[in-house]
C-alpha cells in the first residue's frame, strides 16, 4: 500500500445554515484546497459523503455537482453513504484510491443539509439505517436504541447520569474554544442535573438520556485533502500521514448481539487501525470519538482500547479525558457539542485531528500531539470505521 | 401469511434466527423454515423515547428489547405500565405503526 | 496498482419485482459468490452501488444491511452512489480496495427498488441528479434531456427515427435470448415505426424520443465478487481481469458543454480505460453501452473510439453491432431491453461482460470473447466509468 | 432580491457563467458579481417532454436551450407553438414550477 498523506483540511461553521448543500459543500472543500496549498497539481478525485440529500434537499449525485461547482472536470467523483460513518467511509474510499496508484489528489468533502425538514422527519430519516422489519416498523429512532443501550451499559457497570453530564459539561467547553461548533456554550452539573430547573432545562429524550446527553441536529461541511508521497513531497509543509484504518461491522439489530453492551465493532475496527499503523492505543495523543449521545464517548474510549472494560466512566471522572488530561477526547466539543451534520462528522473528526497534529488549535491545541485517533460509529455500532493519525516530523 | 411474526431456523444446523437473514448466521447454509416468533420472557432493556420517527402522534414511545426463554431476542414496543430491567413480559400481537393507509402489526410486550 | 480479478458474477432478473430491497441484492449477492467459489475464503469488504433506497424505500446504510443478510460480518462495507453510474463507480472502489492491498475479497452488488413508486415520483427522483437551480426546477427529467440531446445530435449527423428504431430491434432481439432481461419480447420496424398503428403503440416520451428509445423502470440486483491475485489463484477457475478503469466528469449542466452533442466524458473516460489497459477500441470483442435512450448507443458507440463520430448509426445500419458482427453492442440486451434498475445497471453491464468472457452466454454468447468494454453513463454525461476487462487464457 | 435569474461574473479574467459555480471554470478565481442572465437568443435544441417530474399537472412539457446573444446558454420552458431549431426567441420570467406553496419563478422562451 502506497502511503497517504492528508495536505490540508477545512470546514463551515456546524450549526443551523441559510447555504444550499452545495454552499455548505464548496466552502468547507476550498477551504481544505487552500489549506492544502496544490498550486498547480490537479485534483484526480472528489468523494462526498452525505447520508440524505436525496430525501431531505431532493439532490442526488453530489460527487459530479460538487466537482463542478468547483471546475475541478474531469476528475472523477462519487458519493458514499455509511449512515453516521459515512465521512470516515468516504476517507477511506479516497485513501485507497491513492494507495492503489489510481489517484494522486482526492479531495473527500462530507456534507449535510438536515435543517431544512422538521425534526420528526430527520429524526425518522435517520432511523431507516435500522432494521426495516426489526426495528424501524416499531418506531425505533437512534435515540431510542442509544437510550436502550445506556439503561443496560449504566447498569452493568455502574455509571451514573453525573458521568454522562461529565461528558457534556467537558465537551460543551471545548466547543466554547472552537469557533466551527455548533454550539459555544458551557454548561454545568447544576444546570443540567442537580438543580431543580435541570428538569426542565434538560428534559428527557430517550430514558436514561436527556437532551444533554444528545448531540443537536446541524447543517454543515468539512473537508480533506488526500495526497500522495509524491504530491506530498511536492507541496511541502507539514506531514500528517494515515497510519492505518480499520473498519468492521456487526449485526444490524443491536438485538441480535451477543452482548449488546459490547461495541464489538469498535474493537475490532480499532484492532485493525492500530495493527495497520504498527501502533497501540497507548500512543494515541488525541482523540475524536462519536459521541452522538454522551454514553458512546465513554463506551468507545473502552472499546477503542483506551481504557479497561467497564472503566471509562473512570477515567472521565479522573480527568483523563479533558483537553489538558493525559489523554484528551474530543477537543473540538465532539458530535455533542460541535454538531452532528451527519454525512460531514467522520470527515470533521479526521478535520479536527489534522489541525491538532498541525498545531492549529488556538486555545483547544492539545500539547505535542503526534499520534491522533478517530472513531466514526455507523448504524448504531453496525459498522465502525476507526482511524490512526500521524504527525510525521 | 397471518400477522404472525416470523424468525427462521437453518435447515443445517437447526440455528434459530430473529430477524431472517439470507444466509445462516451459525453455518453459512442458506435454506430455512419459518418459525413464529413469541412467548414469555424477560426485559434487558428498554427507553421511553421522546424523540419520535414520523407516524407516531404519541408524546413518547417505550421500546425494549426483551429476551424470550427459548433464548431468542426481540426489539418490540413495551405496554406495560412500571418497567424493571428483568422484569416477566410476555409477547402479544398489535399494530405498531401506521403507515398511511397501512396498520403495521408487531410484536408488543406485556406483564407475564 | 495489484491486479484485480473478477471471480463470480450473478444478478436477478429485472424487471417489476415483489422482493424487498435486500431479497433482491441478497439474491444477486448469492448467485455472484456461488459461482467465484471462494470455498473458506472470507470476504473483506461490501460495496453496494444504490440511487434511490432513501428516497423510495425508506432505507439507507445498505452496506451494513447488506452484510447482516449474508451474515459477513466483520467485512468493511458502504455504498456508493454516482447517479445511473453508481454500479461502475460501485466497482471502482472495490477494484481500489483490492489494488490498494486493504482487501482480497470484495462483493460489489447493486440493487434498485423503483416499481414500488409511481412513475412520477420516480422519473422526479431521477431527475434529482439534474441542476438544483438551472435545471431541475424547470421540470428537467432524464427523458427531457435526452429528448433535446437527440433532436441535435439527429440533426448534426443525419441520424433518423428509424435508425433508433434498429437500436431498439437489435436490443430487443438480444433481450429475448437473455432469461435476466426484463422485456423478452421482439419488436420489428413495422410496429414501432412504420405501420399505422406504431403511433399508438409507441408514443412520444420526449420528442423525438418515444416509447421504444426508452429504456424501463425496473427492480433489480446484480453482483460481482472481486479478488485479489493471490485470491485468483487460489480458487483457480476462469480468469477476467480489470484491464483498465476511466472515469471523467463534465459540467453539471448539459447547456454548458461546448458542444453539447459531444460526449466528452465518454471520450475521457474511455481513453483513460483503454490507456491504463494497454489497449485499444479496436481490441475489444464485446460491448456493453449505456443505452437508457436509444440514442445514446450511438453516441456512446462513437465516443468511445468504436467508429467515428457522426458514423455510429451508419456502423449499425451496416449491422456490426448485432451479435454476429464485428462488434456486438448490448449482448444482454441493454438497458434498452434487459431493464434499468439505476444502482444495478453498472454492475448487471459487467455481470454480462464476464459471462461472456467466460462463454456462459448460451444464446446470446459472443464466439472468442477476450476483451470486453463497459460505459457506464452518470447524470446525463456528467459522470461517466468506463471499464476494460480482458479474458487470460 | 427580484426573481431574475443570476449568472456571475468572473472579477479576474471576466468569464460569465450560468449558473453558477464557486469556482471560475475559466480561471479558477473565487470572487464574483452578479449579472442578471436573459435577453435575445435562438433555440439550439428543444423537446415535448411527455415523462414528467412531480408537480407538474399537464400533459407535457416544452423544455429548450437557448444560446443568448451574449453566448450565454440556459435551459428553460419553451411557451412558443411551433418551435424549430435556430428559431430567435427572447427571455420571460414565469413560474416554472410549483412546489407545495412556492411558485418557483424562472426563465421561458416567446418568439422574438
Ligand atoms: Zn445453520
Ligand atoms: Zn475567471
Amino acid at each position: 500500500m502506497n502511503p497517504v498523506y492528508i495536505a490540508g483540511a477545512g470546514m463551515t461553521r456546524f450549526g443551523r445554515s441559510e447555504w444550499s448543500l452545495m454552499q455548505l459543500a464548496s466552502v468547507a472543500s476550498l477551504a481544505a484546497l487552500h489549506h492544502a496549498n496544490l498550486g498547480d497539481i490537479p485534483v484526480d478525485g472528489v468523494v462526498v459523503a452525505n447520508m440524505g440529500a436525496a430525501r431531505m434537499n431532493r439532490q442526488t449525485a453530489l460527487g459530479s455537482a460538487l466537482v463542478d461547482q468547483l471546475a475541478l472536470y474531469p476528475a472523477a467523483a462519487e458519493s458514499v453513504e455509511n449512515g453516521p460513518a459515512s465521512g470516515a467511509s468516504a476517507f477511506k474510499v479516497g485513501v485507497q484510491a491513492i494507495a492503489s496508484g489510481m489517484a494522486d489528489v482526492v479531495l473527500i468533502t462530507g456534507v449535510e443539509r438536515m435543517r431544512v425538514v422538521n425534526g420528526l422527519e430527520g429524526t425518522d430519516f435517520v432511523s431507516s439505517l435500522s432494521h426495516p422489519e426489526a426495528e424501524y416498523i416499531y418506531g425505533v429512532t437512534l435515540p431510542a436504541l442509544a437510550g436502550m443501550f445506556a439503561r443496560l451499559f449504566m447498569d452493568k457497570f455502574g455509571v451514573e447520569r453525573k458521568h454522562l453530564a461529565m461528558v457534556a459539561i467537558k465537551n460543551h467547553a471545548n466547543a466554547a474554544k472552537n469557533p466551527y461548533a455548533h454550539i459555544q456554550q458551557t454548561v454545568t452539573m447544576e444546570g443540567i442535573l442537580t438543580l431543580p430547573e435541570a428538569a426542565v432545562n434538560n428534559p428527557p429524550i430517550a430514558e436514561p438520556l436527556h437532551m444533554f446527553d444528545c448531540c443537536p441536529v446541524s447543517d454543515g461541511g468539512a473537508s480533506l485533502v488526500l495526497v500522495s508521497e509524491t504530491v506530498a513531497a511536492k507541496i511541502g509543509g507539514p506531514k500528517v500521514r494515515v497510519a492505518g484504518i480499520g473498519q468492521a461491522t456487526d449485526t444490524h439489530t443491536v438485538h441480535e448481539r451477543e452482548d449488546p453492551t459490547d461495541l464489538k465493532s469498535v474493537r475490532i475496527a480499532a484492532g485493525i487501525a492500530f495493527d495497520r499503523a504498527g501502533l497501540t492505543p497507548q500512543d494515541v495523543d488525541v482523540a475524536e470519538l462519536h459521541d452522538a449521545f454522551t454514553i458512546l464517548e465513554i463506551a468507545e474510549s473502552e472499546a477503542s482500547g483506551f481504557f479497561p472494560r467497564g472503566e471509562g466512566h473512570k477515567a472521565l471522572e479522573r480527568g483523563e479525558t479533558q483537553l489538558d488530561g493525559t489523554l484528551p477526547i474530543n477537543p473540538s466539543g465532539g458530535l455533542k457539542a460541535k454538531g452532528h451534520p451527519v454525512g460531514a462528522t467522520g470527515v470533521a473528526q479526521l478535520v479536527e485531528l489534522t489541525w491538532q497534529l498541525r498545531g492549529e488549535c488556538d486555545a483547544r491545541q492539545v500539547k505535542d500531539a503526534k499520534v491522533a485517533y478517530a472513531c466514526n460509529f455507523g448504524g448504531f455500532g453496525n459498522n465502525v470505521v476507526a482511524s490512526v493519525l500521524q504527525r510525521e516530523a | 401469511m397471518s400477522d404472525n411474526v416470523y424468525g427462521m431456523k437453518c435447515n443445517s444446523c437447526g440455528t434459530v434466527s430473529y430477524p431472517k437473514h439470507a444466509v445462516c448466521p451459525n453455518c453459512r447454509n442458506e435454506t430455512f423454515i419459518d418459525v413464529v416468533i413469541g412467548g414469555e420472557g424477560k426485559v434487558l432493556t428498554f427507553t421511553d423515547v421522546y424523540a419520535l420517527a414520523i407516524e407516531y402522534e404519541t408524546r413518547y414511545l417505550r421500546l425494549a428489547i426483551v429476551e424470550l426463554d427459548d433464548g431468542i431476542r426481540v426489539t418490540g414496543q413495551l405496554l406495560d405500565g412500571e418497567p424493571k430491567l428483568g422484569m416477566r413480559v410476555k409477547t402479544v400481537l398489535g399494530t405498531v405503526r401506521q403507515s398511511g393507509e397501512t396498520a403495521i402489526q408487531g410484536l408488543q410486550f406485556v406483564s407475564a
